[in-house]
């Protein structure tokens, strides 16, 4: 069964590779999101992830649950996020996948980690050694119902003078 | 209609606030609700695209409200 | 520094992780082989493997220490494949892989198995539980010096009447 | 020269043994050594083609063996 969650609690690793257990399968992904030391040749103290906590937790929920489908060999996909402040080095998101050959293991995390990019409505700002602290570009989600890529050519945005739907 | 307008991330810097009450026509669209929210002072500044959540689905400018939707506007995100 | 080994001992995950670090580096992948509860709908107990255990742990080394300065933005490689018996459930093989961003991490660890499968001398006989164990097939090896792709059109393998070298 | 042959899984099945000494002229390269042991009894069933480490490098049929060279006859490898 697909799991996921948001929220505040440190990411353990451990606890995330349980998630999509292993007896059945033979191949098992794990990525790390990790709260790096610098950007842009900037030192970086720390990273403050905020999120809209409900919708997040929907999506999310979505992205494994759409990701698990997809694995036509069978197998189990987890993620977690985490939210607040964190520090460098500490782990701010984790998607692991279990599968019975290692190709489709490496592609479906490969696969959540591109989608949460996109679609979950999480913002960070990082917080430097020689500045006040910055939200981070990031990317315009899709439109219409979570994970319907076939609406991405329709209007993504609302712009002042935006075309008629 | 009233439809209740959450704010996140550099989107609520703007306004000051992270969340807004709206009085809107019934059956009033996204589209028109952004145009409502560009008419008071500081959301003035909303970049010209806008994407926005309805009651937790992303949603197009099209789609039309009804009285007590949340209705989110969500800056690019940077999650991950 | 690339991190390696071939041994008997239990593979922690936790423990290939740290080997990777984290500080400098924003994702990290990690790839775990588990041993199955079947192979083609036959039940198995385990899995026994076998190694040139010398030869092992000087290919591994020689893998890890390619992919790790195959890494153009920096980043870390570790690997370690366990020997001896394996219960179903227990992990044969652990990759990890830190880099500035994702993208490469996920490849250099596709890539370290891929290599670790074609080259590392290592033989694997499942237990099955209806019958006597059998090696499985697998990968002839590349001839020539550990990684040298460009030979790989050489004369693999010798036969009988092999050709003149 | 004398040189040392290990053996592993089914090749070391087949021998009946993990590893061999092997007499042979000097200057003998790995095909010659194959050649010699498919002479003797139990390895004359080894396959048509067999991948050789010398010294555990992987080496080509043409690969000169010295004395004292350890030479293993890898089966298909299977790790992972």
């Amino acid at each position: 069964m697909a799991w996921s969650d948001v929220g505040f609690g440190e990411i353990a690793p451990a606890v995330v590779l349980e998630r999509v257990g292993a007896g059945g399968h033979g191949a098992v992904n794990l990525f790390l999101g990790v709260v790096r030391d610098s950007n842009e040749g900037r030192p970086v103290s720390g990273m403050e992830y905020e999120a809209y906590e409900a919708m997040a937790r929907e999506q999310l929920a979505a992205i494994v649950a759409e990701a698990e489908r997809a694995l036509r060999g069978g197998g189990r996909v987890a993620a977690v996020h985490r939210l607040g402040d964190l520090k460098v080095g500490e782990t701010s998101v984790a998607v692991a996948v279990s599968t019975p050959h290692r190709a489709a293991a490496f592609e479906a995390a490969r696969r959540v980690m591109e989608e949460i990019k996109v679609r979950l409505p999480v913002w960070k700002r990082e917080r430097y050694l020689d500045g006040s602290p910055e939200w981070l570009g990031g990317q315009a989600p899709p439109v219409g119902a979570g994970g319907d890529r076939t609406r991405e050519d329709r209007h993504a945005r609302v712009g002042p003078a935006g075309p008629e739907a | 209609m009233r439809v209740s307008v959450l704010l996140f991330a550099i989107y609520r810097e703007l306004a000051g606030t992270g969340n807004l009450d709206v009085s809107l026509p019934e059956r009033s669209d996204v589209r028109a609700l952004l145009a409502a929210l560009r008419g008071r002072g500081r959301l003035s500044a909303l970049p010209a695209e806008v994407s926005v959540a309805v009651n937790r689905q992303y949603a197009e400018p099209g789609t039309i409200l009804a009285d007590g939707d949340e209705v989110a506007l969500i800056p690019p995100v940077s999650g991950g």
